[in-house]
Formats: C-alpha cells, structure tokens, sequence
C-alpha cells in the first residue's frame, strides 16, 4: 500500500466483520483482495467477556421503575453525574423550606459552598444539604417531595 | 397480610425471603450498599433502594438509612434476616414505633436472649437445661465432694479470676476430686493470687445440637426438630444436618418439648432456634438465637414446613398452619455452606464469577444469589451459596451430596466446595462421628 | 447392583439418569453423537463414546452402534432412557441376547404395548376400561338402540370406511339415536359407497390422565398416583401436574388398584405408565407406555420415590423398597416443559445459551442439559429443561411456579418459558378446568 | 472486482463460509481466486465458543480419561486430522486380520483406494475399513484391539 496515500479505513465494513466474527465465534477473519488486506482476530481468553460479563437477562422484566433505577449508575457511583451534589442519605428532598416558600436555589443562581441547596427528611428529622463548593446551579435534578436513594444526584453546581 | 415487605438485608438470605414473599403474593423492596447494587435479589426485586456505602455500618446497619427507605417505599414490614440488624432490639422497636411490622420476635426478648449471661439465668428458670456447676465459689473439698454429686463427672475446677487454662483442673470421677481439688487452688493462688475457683461439668466431645422453634402471637408454638451443627471451624458452621446422627426419636421429642415449654413460659414469638451442647444423652443451653438462621433449610426439607412463610405469617397476625401433631419427618437432609474462601487457607476470595452453574435434579435445592457475571464484593460475609440436599436416609442423602458437589460450577472465584467434597467422602463424617472439635482436628491432618 | 450403566440417550433424560446412577455409585457411559460432544451429561458421565453423526437414526437409533459401546466399555446395563430405542422390543431383546440387562420392561410387553390394536385388546382382557362401542358394524337403527344401553350418551356414530370427519354423527341422547344413524349411514354411503358404520362413546370434553405403575420381577406392584396431562398442543405435553385437580382421592386409588390389576395379570416388571381419557367420573384406557415418561418428576415430587432409582433396582433384580400403603401424597407439584421454541409460533429455536441462570429455592427441581456456552443442536427434539416446583397446596404450587419463571435466565435461544407464565396467571389453568382441547383454544386467543 | 480503493467484501459469502464452517465442524476456511483471498479460522480447542461459551469447569475432574477423548476434537469432528482415516462406527480396531499375522499396513506403506487398512469387529461382525484413496501410510494412530469411536481418527494416508 502506498504510503503517501492516507489509509482509507471503512469503519462500517470493519464492524461489521467483527459482528461477523462474534456472532459465528471465529477467531480470524482475513479477507486480501489485490492490495488491500484485512484480518480481524481475537485471542481466546479476551473473548470470553463479551457474554459473561453481562448480567444474565431476567425472564421477566423488572415490575417497577424505582428497581431498574436501584441499578443505575447513579446509585451504583455516586459521582456518576458531574459535578452534581448526591444526597447522603435515603430520605425525602424538599427544595424549599417550606411548601409554597420559594426554593432554596433555582437554575442560574450563584452559590457559596455551605450554604443550603436542599432539605432531606429522614426519620422525621430534616437535614440540610449544604453546597460542597461555591459556583452556579446548572441543573436541578429532583422534585419537591421526591423519595431518594443514598447517592443520588440533586443539584447540579459547577 | 403485608402488601410490601423491605427485605434488610443482602446475599443469599435475602433472596431466600424475597422469594417466600413473591410466593405469598407480596411485594418486595431491596435495600442495598453501592457495593451490592447488582445483586440478584436486588434484580429480582420489585423496587429497590440504595441505602449507603459499601461498610455495613453506613448501609446494612444503618438503622436510619433502612427505616426511611421503608418510609419512601411505603413498606408495611421489614425482614430483618440475619445477621445486621436482625437481633437488635433497638432496631424491632423503632421499625414499630415507625408503624411497620418488624418481622420477628417482641423486642424484649430479642434483648434478653442478646444478654449472654441475661439468657443463661432465664433459660434456667424457663426449665431449659443448663450446665450444671456450682454457682459461686467453692471454698473447701468437703463442700466441692457436696456439690459434685449434683454437678456430675467429668468436672471442671476452673479458677474465678482465671483464665488461659491456668487454676483449671478436670476430675474424671469423686475419688480424683480431693486432689484436683487442692491442685486448681494451689494454681489459682500462685497465678492470681486468688485462690477461689468454682465447679461445672466438663463437656469433653459435645456435639451441638439445636431446636427449631416457630411461635404465633396467639399461644401455637410448636418445634421442627433438631439441627446437628456440630461441623465447625473458629466456631463458625460448615455443613449441618438435620436429624442428628446422634439422636434417636425419644431424645429428639423431649428436647423439643422442653423448648416449647420453655418458649410457652416466656410467650415467645416468631421463628427462633435453641442452641445446646449434647454430650452422652444430655442437653445444655448454649444459647437462643432470636431470628431465621443460615441453616433454616435443612428443617425446611425434612418437614416441608416454609420457615421464612411462616415467619412472616405470624408476623401479620395470622396462626401457625401447622400444629405439633402435622409435623413428620421425612428422610435426611444437609446443607453446605459455599464460601468464597480458599477451601484449606480460608483467605477470602472476593471478584468476578466467570461460570456459574449450580446442580439439579431431584432432592436439590440451593440458595444463592450468585450469577455468571457477578462480583462477590470484598465487604461482606464470605457465604455466597447454601446446597441443600434431601435423600430418604442418611446414606442417601450422603450420595446425593457427592453428586451434586460434582455438578456445581462456581468458577473465577476461590470456593469451599472442594473441602465439602472431601467431607463427603470421609468415612468419620459418613458414619456420623464427629463432635465440635472433629472438623478443626479433620482440617489439620487434611494434605494439599 | 451394576457397576457401569450405559445411558442410551441424550440431553435432559440422559442427564436425570446419570444423577440415578452416581447417588447409587454406578460409573455412567454416555454416548452421544457428534452433535453432541459438548452435552452436559456427556461431560458429568465418567466415560463417553461417540457412537455416529447427527442424524439420530445414525446414532442415536443405531442398535450396533449402542451395543457395541456397551461391550467396549464394558457396561453391564443399558438405560433406554425416553424416546429413541425405549419402546423398541428388537433392542431390548438384543441388549439381553448380547449378556448386558435391559432396564426396562420384558420384551414381549414392550411389543404388546407397541401394537396398539393388540394393546386395546390387552387392556379389556387384563380389566382396564375401554370406550364402550359396538365392537364392529351396527346394521340397523334398532341394533344401534339396542347397543347404545351398554354403550351410553353421547355417543359417535361413524363410518367404517370412514375418515376426516365424514359420516361421523353425534347422537346426546337415546331420542336423537335413530336419525344420527341414518344421517351418518346415507353420509358413509355417499362418501365410501359403504354404508357400514359402528358406535362408541363420544368424549367431547376429556382430561389425559395417567397412571405410574413400579413393578419388580418378583410380583411387586405398586401405584403411584395419578398426573394430569391434559395440558397438551399437538399431541405433545406442556404442563403436567399431580394429582389432577379433577380427581379425588377415592377416584385417584380406585383407578391405581385397577392398574395394579392389571399388571399383575400382565406380570409386568419396571416403570410404566397407563393412559386413559377421563370424563364425567369415567376412564377410558388409551395406551400404555412401557417405559420411563417425561413427566414422572411430579410423581417423584409427591411421593418421594425416586423412580428410576427403583427402574434401575428392579433391572437388577432388587424388590422395591416401597409398598402400596407406604405410599403417601404429600403437597402437590407441577413440571413446565421449556422448549427451545418461540413460544408463539412454536418455531425452533436451536443455537448458543448466553446466558443461563436456573431458578433456586424452596420447592424447586429443575431438570435440564443447559448451560452458559452450550449450543442446542438442531437435530433433536425441542425440549431442553424441565421446571418442577411442589408446594403444600395447588394454590402454594402456583405461586412457586410463577416466581420460578420470574427467575428463569435462558438467554440467546427463544424458549417457551413466556408461555408458561401467562399460562400460570389464566383463571382457568388456576382453576384446574381445563380439558386436553383447552390449551390449543388458550393459545388460538392469546396476543401478541 | 475491486472499487476503487475500498476492500469489496462480500458479507453474505463471508457469513455463509462461517456457516460452513460451522456446520461442518472446522477449523479453518481459506479461499484464493486471483488476486483475492479469504481466509477464515477458528481455534482448534474452543471450536464451538466465543470464549464466554467456554464450557463451565466441573467442580470435579473427569474420572476417567475416556470422558476427555469424548470431547477431543477428534470425536467432535471426524474431519478433526488432516488426512486421517475415521472410523466409521463404534467398535474394536484390528490392525492384523489374526493375532500374530503382520499387519494390513505399516508406516510408510503404499495404499491403493479400497485397500484394508484396519478390521473395525462391531457386534460380533468384522468390518473391513478400505482406505478412501491412494497414498503413503503416514501414520497407525491405534494400537491393536483398541476400543474406538465414531469418528476416531485410525490411519493417516497421505
């Protein structure tokens, strides 16, 4: 192949090989034509996660929202969304302090860390969530009165 | 009964009790560390609920944390398994104080059994049996040659300050206590300075043996038999049975009936289990666990009684299905317990499950909340499997064992499966004599 | 007893019966063709031999290839299994001529169960009930009336020549008799040119019910109850369960002793199964199969007996180690077969299991060659894993049933567990009023 | 055949050679026309997987070496050795037509087509085994009186 010739991959055509070779289990494609060669492989032991890895599929589907989210990234790490402020416990959130007030932050707002974004009642106790830093509120994640889970993404401040 | 129950707890024992709540039609909530957020109870579950991080103590143990996850959810009762919170007294009153059932006994006999010396003095006085001694110190021969005759042979003189085997003498029978007698002392006084020593009977081979009990609100408080669990290491359990080897039908009705009376005096609740040492055909509290426990299953498969259905049964109010009369027993039944440890170092071994393929067949059952593609996480308990199996005699269910212990593929992760195959095939084990002390003895001369 | 058994066979059954062998510490030869080298049971087995290509007439029907596997590894038994050579008289015959037991029935009854004019004739001889009919042509409308007192209502009037329908006329009652007969005689004569027709009762709305028969050689005779195979689509069982929700137990133990008659005029030996249709407190003998069944987990799953255990014993000249009165029911079970078919159009689906995680638990026996990695070939039958689950009541049973197929993970291959579950959560599947024509009506209405 | 610079790959041919493969049980497919080439493989152990298809290690190791050549390739794929003779059935090999006579063929040997190469005795019956074509014995991979399989490789003639 000439090497002043930028190298003129097809990526579809590659992926599909690959799907090709793992739907049928091989470990070599190569496929030459004139000038041109192409050979996919695999090594033996890599090849083995690309099933196992996965979570068996359940014969069932999950029966309720709330179990699919137990499972999500967001639970599983609580810095999955970045930059967002994760509640420290399971609870109830209000974002104001009281019905009908206004809330603590809204989008756009300016905040110093320490100072109150939400409220989380837990045990009939409210706690409030102070900013870990300061900076502007880009998104807020819950609603008022929203049940969550320890590790769940409220506010969003960057 | 319950619409919604917040299972608090994880591995297998909570899939064990999601399972009995979907087979009664109710709902089920997990609660789960971060760590546990891909377990299978928590996949099976109808809603779940990430309550902390990894360390027990800010998740399973958090008492916060599982009350308010109940609160959100909307939970009518909490399943507290085992282990965690499952015998915190503290816990069952704040889940009632909360208006959720807390799913096992009353509050106040979870913290007298929890109180070891508490437990003793009322097991005595419920007319359990306890080990005889001399319930203080004894000062001279004339009153230790007294108190024997009560007490027993083989006898421990032990030293009241000591410790570390020190001022501790055995008498084999009267005429070898004056000696030991004076010996103990002398012992005592030149260790601690301290000549007192008290007096109880020596348990040399004991065997444990305990008794499953399962209550009502209302007065129906019967017992399923009796677990040998005598097959331990660091006195955690290994492989326990049900019948005991060493019983026959006689002793295994009167210790049971002695429990149910005992429970019947203290009005005990829920599902619980009497915990004896057994020596020569005598039984001697050790003590109650006030909850399910791990080896539940081997109960279950001789008398087809559904522990954690009735647990939960009562827990609503309802009455025992079964009475005294109902329960037979049928056949033999073994349960290992599979740890993700190295089957003779016993270092764990927590990570990735590559294969996983647990045996069939009739006469099987496992609870496990393993899957191909799962990680057993390093924080918790080593258990990850309990294999069942049933055979209408011992021998049977021996075979039936080895069978299956071939079938079972847990691959990527150390197991104790290879231990539980060597068990199966010594003969000490096959013919049933082993006491307490048998299995640490077994492991030590055990090559590779 | 044997020391090495040849399991002539192939994927769940094959597997189920090596599980028999090893609890009874019999080494197992697996033969398997080339399709299945990769088999479950071909892995467990302690020796293994191909004996041909896929195709199964090639293999796995090759009477040479099966006896001279046996001889070469020196088997000194053959297990038949289901299907394939277990109702073939010439193999049974042959494996005996060649010095290797046959586990199975005589040969001469494996022939006259096989033919089933003879069978029929069999039956009324050895007192099992037949459908009542005229036993040939019924030449006038006053001989139809005459015959019809023995025969009773509804009753089918059809052409001897008959086929397809036609010249087939049902008459409810005696009043409706005379004009059924002529119609169906100027039908006959229309479409045959012959008008010759004959009578029998007509079953509309039948269940399948059969009973397990357990026979050694020397005499002993045993039922074990009846199970309900009503549940069918094209001939072929979907659901079995034990008892039938339409029999009681007078009903259950009248048409076990008549079995038990029956063989012990026939001086059968083994495993067999005696079909008949059931309707309106009456049974009517359709075959019999003389030879392990599919379904006979259910059995094994209320009674405790393990069935080929005691095949196997009997084969090897052993007496049962049952009696008819320690016989007892206990609970009721139910076995789902799960098919490597799309669970609508029932098409096949043969190929690689991603994914497989099978249900645990309480109550739960599950038979089935699958594993993660394992390739279902395409040449055989559909059936890869039998679901068996047991609870106190049909009620408990149902619910078990509906949590296990929440549990079950059969992932790359379309399965027939989806069908399962909406069979499971049908009132009248629940109900227990279902005939051997409902499920095909159930699935003719179903969406999707 | 080829267009411009792009590689023409024929993704129905390539699906359909891995079908071949597949259903035949090989290890490789290798193809040249001109300049054009197509190769497929797989490996010779794992045949059949993709790696998480690998079968589950068994809590217990085969008892019996017997179970192990049942899973071979050998047995699995009558075409596992190039060039060998298969048996066609299930059976006892001879490679001497009695005890004691020399055998039908020895190491580099030349065959005819139809030649015997081996007795293969099933249910008390002896079965000549012809070899299937001409060429020099290169190898008896079985010793008198063996027990074999079908599908066993016997004798390679090259």
């Amino acid at each position: 192949m000439a090497l002043g010739n930028k190298l003129d991959i097809d990526e579809k055509q590659v992926r599909r090989l690959a799907d090709l070779l793992n739907e049928n289990g091989l470990t070599e494609i190569e496929i030459e034509d004139g000038e041109r060669r192409v050979k996919l492989s695999r090594q033996n032991g890599t090849v083995s996660h690309t099933g196992f890895a996965a979570p068996p599929v359940l014969a069932s589907e999950p029966a309720v929202v709330v179990a699919v989210e137990g499972t999500s990234p967001a639970a599983a790490e609580p810095e999955g969304i970045a930059d967002a402020v994760t509640s420290p416990m399971v609870g109830t959130v209000y974002i104001a302090p009281e019905p009908g007030s206004p809330p603590f932050v809204k989008v756009g707002d300016q905040v110093r860390g320490g100072q109150t974004l939400v409220i989380i009642e837990a045990m009939k106790v409210m706690n409030n969530l102070p900013s870990p830093r300061a900076g502007t509120v880009k998104e807020v994640l819950v609603r008022d009165g929203q049940p969550v889970e320890y590790g769940e993404a409220l506010v969003v401040v960057a | 009964m319950f619409e919604k129950i917040l299972i608090a707890n994880r591995g297998e024992i909570a899939l064990r009790i999601h399972r009995a709540c979907h087979e009664m039609g109710i709902k089920t909530v997990a609660v789960h560390s971060t760590a546990d957020a891909e377990a299978m109870h928590v996949r099976l579950a109808d809603e779940s609920v990430c309550i902390g991080p990894p360390p027990s103590r800010d998740s399973y143990l958090s008492i916060p944390a599982i009350i308010s996850a109940a609160t959100i959810t909307g939970a009518d009762a909490i399943h507290p398994g085992v282990g965690f919170l499952s015998e915190n007294a503290t816990f069952a009153s704040m889940v009632e104080e909360h208006g959720i059932t807390f799913i096992g006994p009353k509050p106040q006999h979870i913290a007298l059994m929890g109180d070891k010396v508490a437990a003793r003095g009322a097991a005595r006085e419920l007319g359990l049996p306890v080990v005889p001694g001399s319930d203080g110190a004894v000062s001279s021969e004339k009153e230790a040659l007294a108190l024997s005759a009560n007490i027993g042979f083989p006898l421990l003189i032990k030293a009241a300050a000591g410790g570390g085997g020190r001022g501790m003498k055995i008498a084999a029978d009267e005429a070898a206590l004056p000696e030991a007698f004076r010996m103990a002392r002398n012992e005592a006084r030149a260790a601690f300075d301290n000549d007192q020593v008290y007096m109880e009977r020596y348990l040399g081979q004991p065997r444990h043996i305990e008794v499953q009990i399962l209550a009502d609100g209302h007065g129906n408080i019967v017992h399923l038999g009796e677990r040998d669990c005598s097959l331990q290491r660091r006195h955690q359990k290994v492989l326990e049975e049900a019948p005991s080897p060493a019983l026959n039908d006689t002793q295994c009705d009167e210790i049971g009936r002695t429990a149910v009376e005992a429970m019947k005096k203290l009005g005990y609740r829920s599902v619980g289990t009497i915990e004896f040492l057994y020596e020569e055909g005598e039984f001697f509290f050790i003590e109650m666990n006030t909850r399910l426990q791990v080896e539940h299953p081997v109960t279950e498969m001789i008398t087809g009684v559904d522990l954690v259905r009735e647990q939960i049964r009562a827990a609503a109010g309802s009455t025992l299905s079964v009475a005294q009369e109902d329960i037979a027993y049928m056949g033999h039944a073994m349960e290992c317990r599979i740890n993700a440890e190295h089957w003779r170092t016993f270092v764990p071994s927590p990570g990735r499950v590559k294969a996983y393929h647990a045996p069939g067949g009739v006469g099987v059952r496992v609870d496990s909340g393993l899957y191909a593609g799962y990680s057993v996480p390093p924080h918790y308990d080593s258990l990850v499997a309990k294999l069942v199996v049933h055979g209408l005699t011992r021998e049977d269910c021996i075979m039936r064992l080895r069978r299956t212990l071939e079938e079972y593929v847990i691959d990527g992760i150390e197991t104790t499966i290879p231990l539980h195959q060597r068990l199966a095939v010594t003969p000490a084990f096959m013919n049933g004599h082993y006491n307490i002390h048998w299995l640490e003895k077994f492991l030590a001369g055990l090559e590779g």
